[in-house]
């Protein structure tokens, strides 16, 4: 294994044919890092990827091996392992044979070679499967395949391009599952890319968001989760409640904030002036339903849809000054029912709404729903 | 230098214009192509000659192909510099498109002494010789048509006459055929033989000298349902009854009823005052070939005219007679040939060959006037008809 | 600074590209420049000014009326080729027993070359083939029906040798397009007329007209059947006979070249003319590939 | 509570033969009806061309007088058939082969690539298919004999790889489209270079494509009479130079012999096909069928 | 809209060349029912949906429409929208014809198909749209159109197979809601196939749970949730946790089993024949860290590997008998924490291991897990 102990994206960027797919992407990977690459499709992530692994060249930028720049090597010359969205396994081959194929292309002795694939295929535990097709194979088959032909030659980096994204939901879990005791049993550095948050806040040391070519937050899952550096990254981190609004005090990390007739209470999140346009920004589980009833951020609203969600409901409702609102609650609410919703201060964040784009200054999530009351 | 245009000079690849030994230095292979069917005639004699005489031709070997692309192959190689043809066997088309083209190499008067055999040419094939020029040296000879075919059976008495052929067309229509004239020796003939036959004002010339004959074939075309791509298909034809008479020559008379393709009972008849329009097949030499090349094919050619070989062109009939010297009888003739003849020949063709006149074809240009006008005017006038 | 190989890559330029070259080099040397000799030969004829040979062409209604001749016989007869192909193709879309028989069938006559194609029809629909005898031997006509030696010998020979190649591209693109529309329309209510006429064809009409341009350009320069099963002189003097003629019979080759530069520049036109009515139908991908 | 649903409810259990056609009828019947009716047609036309070959005589009837197979035995030696064939079926190979080579790779840049000038080069290959040979055909031989490359069977092939390599690429280029990309990536990222993906990877799973596209190339290759004609020397004539011999060489040829050397000519292409076929479904000749499952 | 009181299932099958896709289907659907078929890939809903909609004629039983027998007739005599799972939409068509196209199918006036297109349009908010070719769509925007073109022409049945499984998960969530949306607000009867069990759950009003062509369960969501019908459909519906055991006393619907070494007390589903071999389910949810500890189906383990979730954590831990365990939990543990772990009775099922053919009666999970102990 030709290891390192840091990977550098320094500004690395491409463009197809003037667009800008990936701007300046700063990034450094520790060896033994799990990082995952977030947001919605067609953000960059794919691009980002492949521009690490040599598939794509990049129109600007380098990229370091420690002291060692290999942005100019082909893909064959890196010695990444990738697991593909499809699995893009060899049809023609055995699982066998797919899985040996890098160690044959570096050319190991014989003996050497079948050690190690035995090896890997004892690893994702495909030992009745050695002789079959990869159309002979399940999808959860398919997929441990494409994951222990990456890992064979022990690649100095595995990259994986939303691996989990043709499975099942029940598949998934246990794939993910997976993935992560292979990370952890053989230290392998990993980048990983994916659209479902759940996934990456699960599985990875760091989570990187990118949002239409741009880098939005680096951090841990925990600082996403509950710290999203702007309202798009809260957005798609399960924030489903955003409102416009308009600060109307900011008193240190607390921001009292009108919207659509309520007053909330918020922690701030970057520079806020008073008086500016802010989107204030809640996930469904943190607005408890019938809560102690002197806290701030209180108003009463009427169900209008549930869903049963197992153990929880999930359900809209509507303010008494018309604003439709996302919870999940354990109580058992049904339509109809008029009740007190109550949201933590703490779990309120007030970000600046970004006006530079018209179109992005606009939270779609407050002008879809207002739209859906005809 | 990278590709220049294709007729630059190139690199000559031999000795190719200085003097010609008698005797090549070295044996030489010999490439023969044959653009007139003529092998039939003559492979016999070549391979004769090359077993006899390895010292001057080591190997040969033998392609065929239609005329009318030889020249542009020819071209191809002239003008790359890189001729590997040594001996071309073609009729007079072939020879006449070489000529205007510059193709060939000049034997006469140069080599007339190395080519004893052409001082006993049967009158006929001198005359087809003359038409040649200098570059062609005729190699065998036939007297061609014009003359009609048909089965007693379902014609008892043919016309004799162009007016009684004119008449006998109106009263069967359909019935009489010949194929394309430049597609068919015997179309091509008929053509070239009406002249003679209507009494035109210049047989030679047909853009002037032919209103006869155009009005003769614009009117017989009237009762004419189509003109088939070969004759071939004219011989098909009257064997299984769409047509009753058709054109043909003394070869294409013989040769298929040997074939078994035209019943053996069919009979030729002529028609009156018509004189032979003869034809002839002509060894030819592409400039650019060796110097060792050159004296080896003259070898061949004087062996080729010698009257022992000369009887094998008798073959079955093909070019019926076949031989251009004088004095080769049938009896020097291989047994196959003699075989043949006695079963499929006529005996009344030594009368009719010594009893009428013998023109020489078209030279080639009058004779591309000729195609042309034919098909202007005759073949395409059938659409015009309807 | 992004590295000069960055730059080029960003329009797509990167060492894949090599991979072109082999065929470049191959196309150029051995037909670019030839064909442009070609070209230039058209302009240097035997005598008179630069175009004095496009002139001679035009000036001459016989040897003009081929254009005319060859379009007769191509259009429809491409046309014919590629509308065959589509129901049939249509057919053989989805699984049934001896599909692969019958698609085995459908391709078979590529094999059978010009000759033996062109000697067939003279055989079968000759006036004492096959074909008439049956008609006549069922009372259906009184005298043979002459269907070779003029347009319709010619005509047949280019449906048996073109049909194949259509059949091909048609079901090839036919399979191109997902079938899961056409049960899209269905679940809306179009019965398989209308599903055919509103949501396959217009799909299909791109692959038509490339299929129609290449069936085209084979008709187009329909040669030796025109001469083996046509009327050589008359109807079906196609215009590479013409060229033939200039080429190989008057060995005239910078008229030649002048009637071959014609024959391609009418062929070009016509593929123009299909390929701007293809561009006003849907072009995009059709969800059957990939 | 619903639960699983076990009672059938009381009535006549539904038959199964009655089965439910999803497209009109009538139509069916027309295309297979004129299916029938060309392919009996088609029959017609080759049977005639073979019995004729193999007739004695066959004048005003339905059948010929006898049978012989003389016809065959003739052309078998006047054209020396046997070199003949050799000399075709080599030139095949290598012209397919040849033209697959070069094709291929500049197939896959067309299919997977956009870069500056790509309708152009569309453009260049697309124009050998169009032109007819006789535009460039003695110009090419020129240069092929300039460079000693004609007049053996080098110069036959490369002249018969003009519209061949331009060939593989338009019909190869569909082929490579339907290859996932990642399946490439996938071999590269295992450490394969160009070659490797290309030699262990593209080539396996391109088969039917290059069969479809040999096969083309094929009928195409043995089939052309000008540029092979034009570059061929003495011993690399190809079948197609005989067979244009037979039928237009001036002299006398029985219409039987030219059947046969058609039925020769046809018997080879079919040989060709038929092998070829035993490894490619026809139905993917062209294009992976994606296979609608109502029918 | 030729409305229906009831539509039945009688005995549906379908065979595809000797191999069973669906088996002896029987099922009724009561006007205004929203029905979801759900079940792992590969199972037989696609079977079922298209042998509802005409596109795949049946090899056995028949389909009802109150007293009219319908399978007989061809798909575009059935007056069903369907919405498929690649959209399908026509792509040479508009926004406005692609929705506009069951209406022309119709013949209806010109003046009538145009309003109803706009409303459709309206409906599913593309106002801005209805000139773009679907192409030019993003994923979401189309799904929409496939939507709006099934009901437009107000079909008796909508039926849609996995409409949301090619979207995003922040979009897959706003299309569900959307979804919910026109089922109500149209009241239209809805078959849906999906093999995400929490789309079924918080879409359906009834569920119908397939494994391999043969109905397992129809219940409602809560019935599915709760009471699954056998350990296959528990394992589908999110019970992580099977171990396979014996039945060591049986007392009403309490079951006392043994599972590797320890003593678990569940709620038997189904008849239980006492030492018989059963299989003991729990959700990773239902499995307490630091409960009480008077409870029984107490144990003692070790955190393994634990991954954030937002405001949970799923961890996995080992029993100091070795089972491996799957839990989800608020609390925050680590990877080496000894805990205690506890199991509601109530919530921990227990099921008669269903021995009819080998592979079946192992539940994979157990197999795996013990396998990645190595
Ligand atoms: N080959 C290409 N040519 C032109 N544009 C491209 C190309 N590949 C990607 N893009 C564009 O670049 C942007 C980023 O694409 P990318 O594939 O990286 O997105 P992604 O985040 O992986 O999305 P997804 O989740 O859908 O896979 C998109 O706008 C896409 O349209
Ligand atoms: N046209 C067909 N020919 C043969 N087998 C088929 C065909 N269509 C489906 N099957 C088989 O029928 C079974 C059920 O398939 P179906 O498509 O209904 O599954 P599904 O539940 O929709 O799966 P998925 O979630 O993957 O869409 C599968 O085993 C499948 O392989
Ligand atoms: N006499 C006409 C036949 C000559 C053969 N030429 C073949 C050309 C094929 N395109
Ligand atoms: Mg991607
Ligand atoms: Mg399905």
């Amino acid at each position: 294994m030709s290891a390192f102990s840091q990977l550098r994206l320094d500004g690395v960027s491409r463009r197809f044919g003037g667009q800008d797919a990936l701007t300046e992407l700063d990034l450094t990977i520790e060896a033994g890092e799990f990082i995952a690459l977030l947001g919605p499709s067609g953000c960059g992530k794919s691009t980002a990827l492949n521009c690490l692994a040599g598939l794509l060249p990049l129109t600007q930028g380098s990229i370091w091996q420690d002291e060692r720049r290999i942005d100019t090597l082909p893909p064959e010359r890196r010695d990444f392992g990738m697991v593909f969205q499809s699995y893009a396994l060899f049809p023609h081959l055995t699982v066998r044979a797919n899985i040996a194929f890098g160690l044959r292309m570096r050319r190991l002795p014989k003996e050497e070679t079948r050690r190690r694939t035995e090896e890997a295929v004892r690893l994702v535990r495909l030992e009745d499967h050695v002789d079959k097709l990869p159309g002979q194979l399940s999808g959860g088959q398919q997929q441990r395949v494409a994951i222990a032909r990456a890992v064979v030659f022990e690649p100095s980096l595995v990259l994986m391009d939303e691996p989990l994204s043709n499975l099942d939901a029940k598949l998934r879990l246990e794939m993910r599952t997976e993935i992560r005791r292979l990370h952890q049993s053989l230290g392998l550095t990993t980048v990983y890319v994916t659209h479902d948050q759940e996934e990456a806040l699960s599985l990875a040391d760091r989570l990187v968001v990118l949002r239409e070519g741009r880098v939005q937050q680096i951090g841990s899952p925990r600082e996403l989760h509950t710290r999203p550096a702007n309202w798009h990254v809260a957005d798609f981190m399960g924030y489903r409640n955003l409102w416009r609004g308009r600060v109307e005090q900011v008193d240190g990390t607390r921001a009292t904030v009108e919207s659509s007739g309520h007053r909330l209470l918020g922690e701030v999140i970057g520079d806020l002036p008073a008086r500016s346009d802010v989107v204030v920004a809640v996930r469904p589980e943190d607005v408890r339903v019938d809560g102690p009833g002197e806290t701030p951020n209180t108003m009463s609203a009427a169900i209008e849809v549930v869903e049963y969600q197992g153990r929880e409901l999930a359900a809209e409702a509507r303010t008494d000054t018309g604003q439709l609102l996302h919870l999940r609650t354990e109580q058992r609410v049904a339509p109809g029912d008029q009740v007190k919703l109550s949201m933590d201060p703490q779990r309120l964040l007030v970000f600046p709404a970004d006006a530079t784009r018209e179109t992005d200054a606009r939270p779609d999530r407050l002008a879809d729903t207002s739209g859906a009351t005809r | 230098v990278g590709c220049g245009a294709p007729d630059s000079p190139g690199k000559s690849s031999g000795d190719t214009t200085g003097e010609v030994p008698e005797r090549p230095g070295r044996a030489v292979t010999l490439n023969v192509l044959d653009v007139a069917g003529n092998l039939q005639l003559t492979q016999g004699m070549i391979d004769e000659f090359v077993s006899k005489n390895s010292g001057v031709i080591s190997r040969v070997t033998y392609s065929k192909a239609p005329a009318p692309e030889l020249a542009g192959k020819i071209k191809a190689q002239q003008g790359a510099d890189r001729v590997d043809i040594g001996l071309v066997l073609t009729g007079v088309d072939g020879l006449a498109a070489g000529i205007e083209q510059g193709l060939w190499l000049d034997v006469l008067p140069k080599f007339q002494d190395r080519l004893g055999g052409m001082r006993n040419y049967l009158q006929p094939a001198a005359a087809m010789q003359q038409l040649a020029g200098n570059a062609g040296v005729t190699v065998t000879y036939y007297p061609s048509g014009p003359l009609l075919e048909y089965l007693p059976s379902r014609l008892p008495t043919p016309p004799t006459s162009a007016e009684a052929l004119l008449a006998w067309a109106k009263g069967n229509p359909k019935k009489f055929q010949y194929a394309r004239p430049a597609n068919s020796g015997p179309g091509r003939t008929f053509l070239m033989g009406l002249p003679y036959i209507l009494g035109d004002t210049n047989p030679k010339d047909p853009t002037a000298g032919w209103d006869k004959t155009w009005a003769f074939l614009k009117e017989l075309g009237r009762y004419v349902d189509y003109y088939p791509s070969g004759t071939a298909e004219t011989m098909k034809n009257l064997a299984n009854g769409t047509a009753h008479l058709i054109v043909s020559t003394t070869g294409w008379d013989i040769n298929p009823r040997v074939l078994g393709t035209v019943p053996k009972d069919a009979r030729i008849a002529t028609l009156d005052g018509f004189h032979w329009v003869t034809d002839a097949h002509y060894a030819v030499l592409p400039k650019g070939i060796s110097t060792d090349t050159q004296a080896a094919v003259l070898a061949l050619l004087a062996f080729m005219l010698t009257p022992e070989q000369q009887a094998k062109a008798y073959d079955e009939g093909y070019f019926y007679p076949g031989p251009a010297v004088k004095d080769v009888g049938l009896s020097s003739a291989p047994q196959k040939s003699q075989d043949a003849i006695r079963e499929f020949g006529r005996p009344e063709y030594d009368a009719l060959i010594a009893g009428n006149p013998t023109e020489v074809p078209l030279d080639a240009k009058s004779l591309v006037a000729a195609f042309n006008r034919w098909d202007r005017e005759i073949g395409g006038g059938k659409v015009k008809q309807g | 600074m992004a590295h000069w190989q960055h730059r080029l890559a960003e329009r797509g330029i990167d060492r894949q590209l090599w991979l072109l070259v082999p065929a470049l080099v191959f196309v150029i040397a051995l037909f670019l420049y030839p064909f442009f000799y070609g070209l230039t030969l058209s302009f240097q004829p035997t005598d008179g000014g630069p175009f004095s040979d496009y002139a001679r062409f035009f000036s001459d209604s016989y040897e003009r009326g081929t254009i005319w001749i060859t379009l007769r016989i191509a259009l429809p007869a491409a046309l014919l080729n590629v509308l065959a192909a589509v129901p049939i193709a249509y057919r053989m879309r989805g699984r049934f027993r001896g599909k692969r028989l019958v698609t085995t069938l459908l391709v078979v006559p590529i094999t059978l070359g010009t000759v033996l194609t062109a000697q067939g029809l003279l055989n079968f629909l000759g006036p004492t083939g096959w074909f008439n005898r049956i008609l006549l031997a069922t009372n259906l006509v009184d005298e043979p029906v002459r269907l070779t030696h003029n347009y319709w010998g010619v005509f047949f020979s280019l449906v048996i040798t073109g049909f194949p190649f259509a059949f091909l591209l048609v079901l090839s693109y036919l399979s191109g397009i997902d079938p899961t529309l056409e049960r899209a329309a269905a679940t809306l209510g179009a019965d398989w007329r209308r599903r055919f006429t509103r949501i396959t064809l217009p799909l299909l009409m791109p692959g038509l007209a490339t299929t129609f341009c290449l069936t085209f350009v084979l008709a187009f320069s329909v040669f030796p059947s025109a001469v083996l099963v046509g009327n050589p002189a008359g109807e079906t003097r196609v215009i590479s006979l013409a060229a033939y003629q200039a080429a190989y019979e008057q060995y005239d080759y910078p008229y030649a070249s002048a009637i071959a530069m014609i024959m391609g520049f009418v062929e070009l036109v016509v593929i123009a003319l299909v390929l701007a009515a293809r561009s006003r139908f849907y072009t995009g991908s059709t969800g059957g590939k990939g | 509570m619903a639960t699983i649903t076990r009672a059938r409810p009381a009535r006549p259990p539904a038959t199964t033969d009655r089965r439910r056609r999803i497209t009109a009828r009538p139509a069916a019947w027309i295309v297979w009806g004129v299916v029938i009716f060309f392919f009996l047609n088609l029959l017609g036309v080759v049977a005639s061309v073979l019995v004729s070959s193999f007739g004695r005589r066959w004048f005003d009837t339905w059948l010929p007088d006898g049978y012989t197979t003389s016809w065959y035995g003739r052309a078998w030696d006047e054209f020396a058939l046997l070199q003949v064939i050799v000399v075709t079926l080599e030139v095949s190979v290598l012209v397919v082969g040849l033209s697959l080579l070069i094709g291929v790779p500049a197939a896959y840049v067309l299919a997977r690539r956009s870069f500056p000038g790509k309708r152009l080069i569309f453009l260049v290959f697309l124009l050998p298919i169009l032109m007819p040979p006789i535009t460039y055909g003695i110009p090419l031989a020129t240069v092929l004999y300039k460079f000693g490359l004609a007049g053996h069977m080098s110069g036959v092939v490369l002249a018969n790889l003009v519209p061949s390599v331009p060939f593989v690429i338009l019909t190869m280029t569909p082929f490579i489209e339907q290859i996932d990309p990642r399946i490439e990536s996938a071999a590269r990222m295992c450490g394969a270079g160009l070659r490797t993906v290309f030699l262990r990877v593209l080539t396996p799973l391109l088969v039917p494509g290059i069969l479809a596209s040999a096969i083309l190339v094929l009928v195409r290759t043995v089939g052309m009479f000008e540029l092979t004609f034009l570059t061929a020397g003495p011993d690399s004539q190809t079948l197609v130079v005989a067979l244009y011999y037979s039928m237009s060489a001036s002299g006398i040829r029985a219409q039987q012999s030219v059947d046969a050397m058609a039925v020769i000519y046809t018997s080879m292409m079919l040989v060709l096909l038929v092998v070829a076929l035993r490894y490619v479904n026809p139905t993917q000749l062209v294009a992976q069928v994606k296979e609608d499952p109502e029918h």
